[in-house]
Formats: C-alpha cells, structure tokens, sequence
C-alpha cells in the first residue's frame, strides 16, 4: 500500500464513517493478530501504540498496556520487524512519546517508521510548538504526522492546528486522559464543529469512546472516532483477538 | 540565548533542552500560566506580597552559617546557606509560595502537586492551607509507605493525598498522574510543580522563585568572606531547583558552579537526552528509551531526570556536575551533626559529602571558601539513616 | 524584690518562691554558675557571641506572623511568634546555646541534662556538638519509647542518652538523675536545665536567655499593632521558660499575660507549694507530700511544677493561669494547620487553645489582639495525635 | 530519753566510735524491728528514712526502698504513730526531703519529730541559706538540724557549718550519691580533717560505707559513721532484721 494515510481515509469517509482502533503492541502475545482482527471487521486504519514507560496521556488501561508490553521486552525495533511483515489492507498508524521518538533524531525514527510500511505518526506530548523539525522529517518519508487538537484550543490556534495535522486531526474528546467514560460532552460536539469549519481533513475523535451508540453519536460531529482503553480492557482482561474484532464490528454496524 | 540563567523566552528552551512536550491539552494552560507568571513577576505588588510572606512567615532571610569546626577540620571555609530553617524545613516553600500566590492571582482554587519523599507535598499543602486553597497531592504507592509521617503531616494540613499506584508507584509515577490530573482539571487547578522541571514556564519560574537563596547568599558572603565571592558554590541535585536558585545568585561571579547528584540517580552524569514530563533535558533511560528508576539513600534525589537549565549549564561548562554514593552521604550527615549540631537533610549531605571529598583528595585548595546551600532538615531522615549509622 | 520580673538577687527568691534547696555539695557548683552568669551577662562580649550564634546559627530573629485566617474567624488579631522556625525547631535553643557557652567560658567540658520529650536534649546535644563539647542527657525509659526519633536525634549529634530506670521513668525522674550524677562530676561537667526550674540562678538564668523571645515579639508588636502593644500574650507552661521568655518582654506593659497548661499538669491551679528539684513552687502533689505524675498529651508539659517566677507573678496577679484539656489542644493543632498552614508542637497548641476558647466565649473582647508565643514545631507531634484526628 | 542528740554522742564518742545505722521507714513490714536490731547491735543513734517519691540525694539503692515504702501506703503520719511507740535506748533521727518537711511548715513538722520523740532530723536538699527558720523551729522542739558537709564546701563554710549544726555533723564521703563504693576517697579524709579542726561536735561520715574494714578506715579520720544503702541493699534481698543487726554488729566491731 502507498497510498498516504490522508489519501486514503479521505477516500474511506466518502462511504462513510471513520473508525480507527488502537492496539498496544506487545500487550499480548499474538497482538499483530488483533491489527489483522481489527482490520477484518472493518476498522479504516489501525492505531499502534508504541509502549512507553511514562505514558503521561494515557488512563490506567493503557499504562497497564504499556508496563506489561514493556515488561514483556517489547521495544522499538522489535516492534518495526513484526510491523513489517504485517500487511492488513489498511494503513498503521504509530502512536508513542517524544522520548522514544527522539531517541536518536525524529528523522531516523520517521525513516524506520516509514521503512516499516507505517503510514502516520501521532505523538501526544509533541505539540505544534515542538513539533517542527519532526513534522518536516515525517514529510520527507511519506509518513503522516497527526496532531491533537482539545477543547481548550483557542480557535486560532485551532486553525493552525487543522492546516499542520496531516492524515486526520485527532479531536480529544474531552480534557481527561484516556479511559472509558460514559457521557457525551458538549465540549466534543463543539470541537468538531469547530473543526469541520477549519479543515476538510478528516477529524476523527479519541478518547473516552467506550460504546458503540457512544461512537455513533460522536460520529456524528466529525468523521469517526479512534478506540483505545474499551478495547485494551477487553485485551486485558484476557479477550481474544476474535473477540475484539467483533467488538470493532459492533462499532462498525452503529457508525454505517 | 544571551545571558545565562535569564529569561528563556516564549519558547522555554536552554540551549538545546526545556521546551514544552505536553499535550495540546494543556497548552492553553501552560502559556496562561506564563503569561501570569511574567505580568506578576514585573508586578511590583506581586514581588511585595511575596517578599513578605517569605518573611513573616516563611522565615527568611535565613542565615548563612560559617561552619567554624568542619572548616578547622577540611582546611576550607565553609558557609552553610541555611534553607534547613525556613518554615516546614526546606527550600521548597520558597517556590510553593510564590506558586501558590500566582494561582490565587489566576483565580484557581486547588493546587495539585506531587512528591517523593513527601517535601514539596507537605510544603504545597502548607501553603494551600495558608491562602485558603484546596491542595491535592500525588504521591506513589511506595513512597507512602516510606514516608508515613509527611503523609500524616499533610492530612493535618488538610491535603488530599492520592495514592499512585501505577508503574514504579514513585515520583516519576506521581508526576505523571499529577500530570493527568490536571489536563482534566485546569479551569479550577492550578499545577504546582516542584522542582526546576516540567513544561515551559516552569523550569524558568521555579528558578526565579528559587533565585532568593543565592541572592541572599551572595550578599550574606560579600559580607563575610574578604573575596566578597567564595571559590566554590555548591548544591545537590535532585530535579535541580535548590541549585538554580543558588546558582542564579553567582553565575555572573567568578564563583565556580558545582551541582551533586547520588550516584544512583545522576542524570547529569550518566543521562542521555530526551523528553519526559514535559521538557526535554538529560533523562536516566535504558537503550531502549525507557525511563529507568533512579535509587539513592534520599527519597527527593530520586528523580531520572535533571532541570534543562542544568543539561545547558553542564554542556556550556558553567557548572559542574559531580555524584556521590550512600556511604558518603551517611557519614557527611554525621560528620555535620557532630561537628556543628545540625542535622541536616540526606539530599544535602550530598552537596557536603562532594565537598568533604574534594577538600581531602586537594581538589579544593586548601584555603579555599565554600558555599553551600544546606536545602533541608534531616529530621525526615533519621529513622530511615538508623540502620546505616 | 522591687520590679517584677528583674534581678532575683544572691538568694533567688521570687517573692515566697524560688531558692536553692539542693544539697551541700551542690552549692558550690551554683555559687560558681551564678557569679559566672553574672560576670558573662555583664560582658558586652558574652552577649555579642550570644547573639550572634543566635543570629547566624539558630535563625534569630523569628518572624511574627499574622495569623490573617484565623483572626477572621476568631474576630480578634492574633499574632504568632515563631520559636517554630529555630534551629531544632522550639525556644529550648535560646536557653541552650546561652548556657553552653557559660560552661565553654567556665571551662566545663560536658553538658548534662534532662529530657522529657527530648526537644531540650535535642537543643544540648547540638550545642554541645556546636561547641565542641560532649552531652550526656537523661532521659526516662518510658520517654524513650516514646519519643524515639528525639533519641536518635540526640544519638546522630554524638550525645550519649542515659536511660532513667526509677520511679516514673519519666521527666521528673530524668531531672533527679540528672542533679545525681551532676552532685558527682560539678568539676568538668555543667549541668544545662531545660526551663526556668532548678536552684537559683537556674530561673532567673533560663529566663535571661529566653527573654530574646519577648523583648523580639514587643519591638514587633509594636512595628505591626496600631496600640504598639497586645490586649493579651499568651504562651504555654511546662517549666514556664518560654512563657517567661515571653512575659518578661511585656511585663512593663498594659498587656495582660496568660500562662496555659495542661489540665493533667496544671500546678499553677492544682498544684501546692513544695520544693521539687532545688527550688521552692507550685507543685503537683498528694496529700501527703508526694509528687505526681502530669498528664497531658503534649509530653513537654508533663512536669508536676512550675518555676517559681511564675507561682509568684500568680500569687501577685500580674499573670493569669489556665488550663485547657487534650482534646481542646488536638482541635486547636489541626484548627491552626488547616488556617494557616503551621503544624504547631503540641505545647504550643495549649496557648492556641485557651485563646480560641476564650475569643469564643467573648472573655476576649472582639477585636483585641493576642500576641501568642509559638514554643516549637509539631512534627515530633504528629505521629501520636494520628489516633485522636 | 530526755537528753539531746548532740549530748548523747558526745557521751558515747567518749568512750567510742560513732556508729548510726539507716533504715527508710515503711520499706519493709516490720521495719521497726530493724531499729531494734540495729540499737541492740550497738548502734550509737539509728537514722529513719521518711520516704519521698524524688530522694535527689540518694541512690538506686535507697530510691527503691522509698519507692516500696510509698507504695506500701507509708505516709509522714504514719511513720510518726509507729515511732512514738518505739524506745530502743539510743536516739533516732529523721531524714528525708525538704517538700516533706515544708508541707504545712518547719515548726509544724518539727513540732511533731519531737511529739514522737525523735531527736535529730537531716534535710539534705535544705542548706545552710534555706535552714533558717527551719533551724529555729527545730531548736524550739529541741530537735537537733543535722547540716551535711561535702569535699567541695569551701573551708570558711565550712566552719560556718559546723557552728549551725547540731547533733552532729554529716560529712559526706564524696560527691556522688548514696550507694555503696570500694574506696575511701582522699577527698573523705581531707574533710574530716578540717571539720576536726574546725568544731568539737561530733563528726560522722556518710555515703558510700559499704564495708566494716571501710568504715573503720573512714571513722579514723572522724568520729565515726551512718550506714545506709549496704543495710538497705540487704533488706531490700530479703533480709530479716535479725541479719541486719549481725551486719551492724560486725561493723561495731570493726569500729572498736
Ligand atoms: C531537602 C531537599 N533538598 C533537595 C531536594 C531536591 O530537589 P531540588 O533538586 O529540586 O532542589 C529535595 C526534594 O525533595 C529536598 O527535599
Ligand atoms: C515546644 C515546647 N514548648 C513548650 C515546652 C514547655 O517548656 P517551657 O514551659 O519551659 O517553655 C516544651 C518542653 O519540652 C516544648 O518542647
């Protein structure tokens, strides 16, 4: 596949909405099947968490992910080699910290990403300010930077934002870190709006999204949603990769 | 970047290190916090309201104590800056103060704070309790257990204390959740961060609500040593706040810069770069990238990283950075207790034990003047030293 | 005697109290204490160390600070002087580092001492460090187990503690030990009371060396209260030698001065005159003459006397003594930490107490000001009120 | 017996050396049988013990034979109905501390010794300066104040009290408390030398006379000596009266 990720969600969301579920690599023995069950029931792309010991974004599901991945010797490289002999039809897209990113340069870890068949990177604690050099790096290997945007940006910077993300914009959904939580906020309907008004990139809306109807309604305010802790609990909680590719249907049959 | 240890700009960077790694999230809150942080800080009835606090009730100036037997004893002359005596026994009320000012300023009515060996906590929820605030504290799982008393110091203060129970259950960990905590929470909170860490502006502004002791410092030698400016300015390193502080007052001075680590938890020395809470500065980590753990005798040492203001003063030179062990520690604290009757916080006793070394190896000449900034008591340190003695 | 609170003379009387009931072999040794501090006291170079020891190494002056919260709340204007923020952390200091150079200058070359608590023996053991001089302090059995840290305190700061087997195994039995074996060794060793207790010149001696504390607290009464001087000063009686600290800077004053005890060890209103220790008082006894133990939760206060300045400023009326009850005191310390950000010493928290019960009931007038002296820090308090939070 | 304490040994040191035995009153049932023994021993005058809860002057030895008194109920009242029944032919002196004495007052407590008919009374926390009116009162009982003496009294104190005292005059053997030691100090001669130079009163050494070779080396430099703590140690094991005064007896001899 050499379709940018941006290309080729775009072309997704014409038929529909989006919908981008997130495994952390290493969190379970056999996690590159839960990518390939994920991609069997319909998701658009792929979110790979790249495990980091101080997951500063992240709720307890995920640092739990995190800490047994890690504990399990999950590392960088180790990760890419099993990336790159997996090939699942949609785009994979890393998600992991400026520590490991930095790790030599944001170019070398662009270009391993890349060499990988990776197609986007989202790094959450690497916000516009300090996202420069990296961001020119990502370009120059065809690997698309996503940034956040949260319902404290001020539309300004909103609009800079939306014209700097690359692949999508990730709408936080709320101002919490991640986890499931049960409510809609006002402040989500809100942000997307916003957003739709700034960008014809796809935005996408992450964190907290923790039911189908839940996914359903915030589809509703932007072009889909990216799954995280719902799913890693599940994953956890000893869920086989054929159970969480029929939760990820579940999201697919409420958001079509 | 101009002068050393002076304004780092909009973009927080030293060099190469600081900056502003957090997610979009806090952003807003992050350059609010500057913005009020610089209009208080050229406010002059900002400064005032704080100088006085500083004085009528945290104590200061605190004394510059010539350490006359332990002089006699290493052929030097010693002069211990004093933070030991400022109200709840460290150098940390001095940025908790100010912090706590500014937050009232901006209208916030909780601080969260998090902590190792319980210092900043118990200083944030002193001062929390003194401006009327609400103050959440997270500190790990294991440090709680470690530092019982300070926890039950902070109850009686009113604070919140959260347990952290993720990760390494430590510092780190309790920063981290502080961390998202307050992404969730910035309309009301205000986050108190501890040392010369964190997101821009933080290691700047901690470094200006610190800058009194080597100001103080300064002026307290002109007066007492016939070079007006010692041969050598010293102080321990844990994220580096007490060190900026007192660096900030001689780094224009002839004065040379020494920052002491444990040997466990030396970033300066065995760290690399990279980002963690925030900024980017020389991080303990494995090959891998992962934040490793740092370990020594004093619980507030045990921090993997360093201040990005100290990375650039080590790269340009300006400073020093030099690491002792345990064993070292322990006997300086003795050595001090029984030499000038002051028994003085472990985290110290890292910055003695460097100077007890170099004067005896003749890394310091003889005849030389020392000053060095004593950060806290060791009242919290006894019971755990019991079984080293 | 003609003014209060002045020069109690060779016999060491304060009106019907005070004296020098000790044994023959120990007249003597205080003979020879008393013409030494009346030699030193009238030495311009004796005060000069004096203060600047308490000025550069014991962190004199202390602030007076508002208390803004409290006052609020308590409708009067309560000012706190904060022998909290003392090297050691209480006013024990004062009175320590006085007498230690006294027996530097009298040649002695070991302090001894009693302790209850262990904040004296604390205060000696780093004087005698401070001095180059060793300590041996005496201690009663139960108070070591109780008080541990102050032991280990003590041991760190190379004193040796001499555990007191007999009667109570508490302060009073401590003091007996103590005057023991000074009977046995007045050549080389000196011995350093605690409080304004003992055979002349110990009380009037203990109270010169803690008048620092109000001749301090009226200069700053009189820079921060619009009348210069306080309706009432408060402070809390053990021994009574911060009280008389206090008091003796405002006995020439309108302000009207309240001495607070412990309900368990309250000899000031149960007590009757005996001798206790080498000096004639009020002390808690039986009906036949035997003296009992006190009682309270703040273990600086269990001692079943009171100096003898104090028995007579009662019997003349210029002082006036209450007592509050342990539970008054707990809610007293947590009210305080939770307004104002100060975990107080139990002690303390007795004079805390009586002045919010008493601005409560109106027996202090709305908008009096209290000037309350703060004895000492609470964190050696913190672990035993865990149970009673 | 009508014949002062002062007149009594002056009679006996005619023809001998002193010897005054102790005893804390109410230490162990039947206490007074041990001033029975002690004065059909040969004791030359037997010393009572009042117990008081802070005895500064005394050591462990004495500390808990007061201890054990005062738990067993003994009170001053007490103490004074049991001796006003005893006559064992030689004086008996009262000891204890000041807070006892001074109770309701000098005169009072001095008013009732000599009801009781004791003869002498030794105060050791109350010196010279603060035995003013209780030396009247006591003179006024015909109650002879026993004043001690230490190797540290300066020689013109000393003779001043050796001119107050009455009855004798209690040289202390050293400067530590009672207790029982090995040797006799030089300091102990020197004392008893001066005192000798200074007064015709009797002179009597205490503190530390633990042995009858001891206490004749000691009566060599005076005119003899009180035994307490090597009796009271020996009570306090157990033993009975009747073994107390073959100790006594034994030290008599020694003395001879
Ligand atoms: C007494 C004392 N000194 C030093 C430190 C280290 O902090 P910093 O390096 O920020 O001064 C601490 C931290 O808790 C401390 O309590
Ligand atoms: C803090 C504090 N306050 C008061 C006292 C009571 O002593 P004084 O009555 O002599 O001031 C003590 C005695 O240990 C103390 O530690």
């Amino acid at each position: 596949m050499t379709t940018s990720l941006e290309t080729f969600l775009l072309a997704r969301r014409a038929t529909g909405r989006l919908l981008v579920p997130y495994v952390t690599a290493g969190a379970a023995p056999g996690w590159t099947d839960v990518v390939r069950a994920y991609a069997d029931a319909g998701a658009d792309a792929v979110e790979i968490g790249f495990p980091f010991s101080d997951p500063m974004l992240d709720g307890v599901t995920i640092q739990e992910a995190s800490d047994r991945a890690i504990a399990a010797g999950t590392t960088v490289t180790g990760i890419l080699d099993e990336v790159t002999a997996l090939d699942v039809g949609v785009p994979l897209v890393a998600m992991t910290y400026g520590n490991l990113v930095f790790q030599r340069s944001g170019a070398k870890f662009c270009a391993a990403l890349a060499m990988s068949g990776l197609r986007g990177l989202i790094v959450p604690d690497v916000p516009l300010e300090e996202a420069g050099e990296l961001a020119d790096a990502a370009v120059k290997e065809g690997l698309d930077l996503v940034l956040l945007a949260a319902p404290s940006t001020p539309r300004a910077r909103l609009g800079e934002i939306a014209a700097r993300s690359r692949g999508f914009v990730y709408a936080l959904t709320r101002m919490g870190t991640t986890g499931e939580r049960d409510e809609v906020p006002e402040q989500a309907a809100r942000l997307g709006r916003e957003l739709k008004e700034l960008t014809d990139r796809p935005v996408l809306f992450g964190f907290g999204v923790s039911s189908p109807r839940q996914a359903a309604e915030l589809a509703r305010h932007a072009d889909g949603v990216v799954v995280a802790s719902a799913l890693m609990r599940r994953l956890l909680d000893g869920a086989r990769p054929r159970e969480l590719g029929e939760y990820v249907a579940s999201m697919r049959r409420a958001l079509d | 970047m101009t002068t050393l240890m002076s304004d780092p700009g909009t973009t927080g960077r030293f060099g190469d290190y600081g900056g502003r790694y957090v997610p979009e999230s806090l952003i807003p809150a992050c350059q609010e916090i500057e913005a009020a942080f610089r209009d208080a800080w050229a406010d002059p009835g900002f400064r005032d309201r704080l100088t006085t606090l500083l004085t009528v009730y945290a104590g200061r100036p605190t004394p510059l104590t010539p350490a006359r037997r332990l002089s006699e004893e290493l052929g030097v002359t010693l002069l211990l800056k004093r933070e030991d005596l400022t109200h709840t026994g460290s150098h940390k009320i001095n940025n908790v103060v100010g912090q706590a000012l500014l937050a009232q300023r901006m209208g916030r009515r909780r601080l969260l704070a998090e902590t190792g060996a319980g210092q900043h906590g118990v200083a944030t929820a002193t001062a929390a309790a003194l401006l009327g605030l609400r103050a959440t504290v997270f500190m790990g799982e294991r440090d709680i257990e470690r530092q019982e008393l300070n926890v039950l110091r902070m109850n009686v203060l009113g604070a919140e204390v959260v347990p952290v129970t993720t990760g390494s259950r430590t510092l780190k960990d309790a920063c981290n959740e502080a961390m998202r905590h307050w992404v969730a929470s910035t309309d009301d909170s205000y986050y108190c961060l501890g040392s010369v860490l964190g997101p821009h502006p933080y290691p700047w502004m901690v470094r200006e609500f610190q800058r009194v002791i080597g100001e103080e410092a300064r002026a307290q030698c002109a007066a007492e040593l016939p070079a007006a400016v010692p041969d050598y300015v010293v102080a321990c390193v844990g994220g580096g706040s007490n060190a900026a502080g007192t660096f900030a007052g001689f780094v224009g001075t002839t004065a040379r810069l020494v920052g002491v680590e444990a040997e466990g938890g030396a970033a300066a020395t065995s760290g690399r770069a990279g980002v963690l809470h925030g900024f980017r500065s020389l991080v303990l980590q494995d090959e891998h990238g992962q934040v490793t753990e740092a370990h020594s005798v004093a619980a507030g040492l045990d921090y993997p990283g360093i201040g990005p203001e100290h990375a650039h003063l080590r790269d340009g030179g300006r400073a020093r950075y030099a690491t002792v062990t345990d064993e070292e520690v322990v006997r300086a604290l003795v050595r001090l207790a029984r030499t000038e009757g002051i028994v003085a916080a472990l985290e110290s006793c890292h910055a003695l034990a460097w100077v007890i070394r170099a004067a005896g190896s003749g890394r310091i000449a003889p005849g030389s003047s020392v000053m060095l900034t004593l950060s806290g008591r060791g009242d919290k340190d006894i019971a755990s030293i019991k079984e080293l003695l």
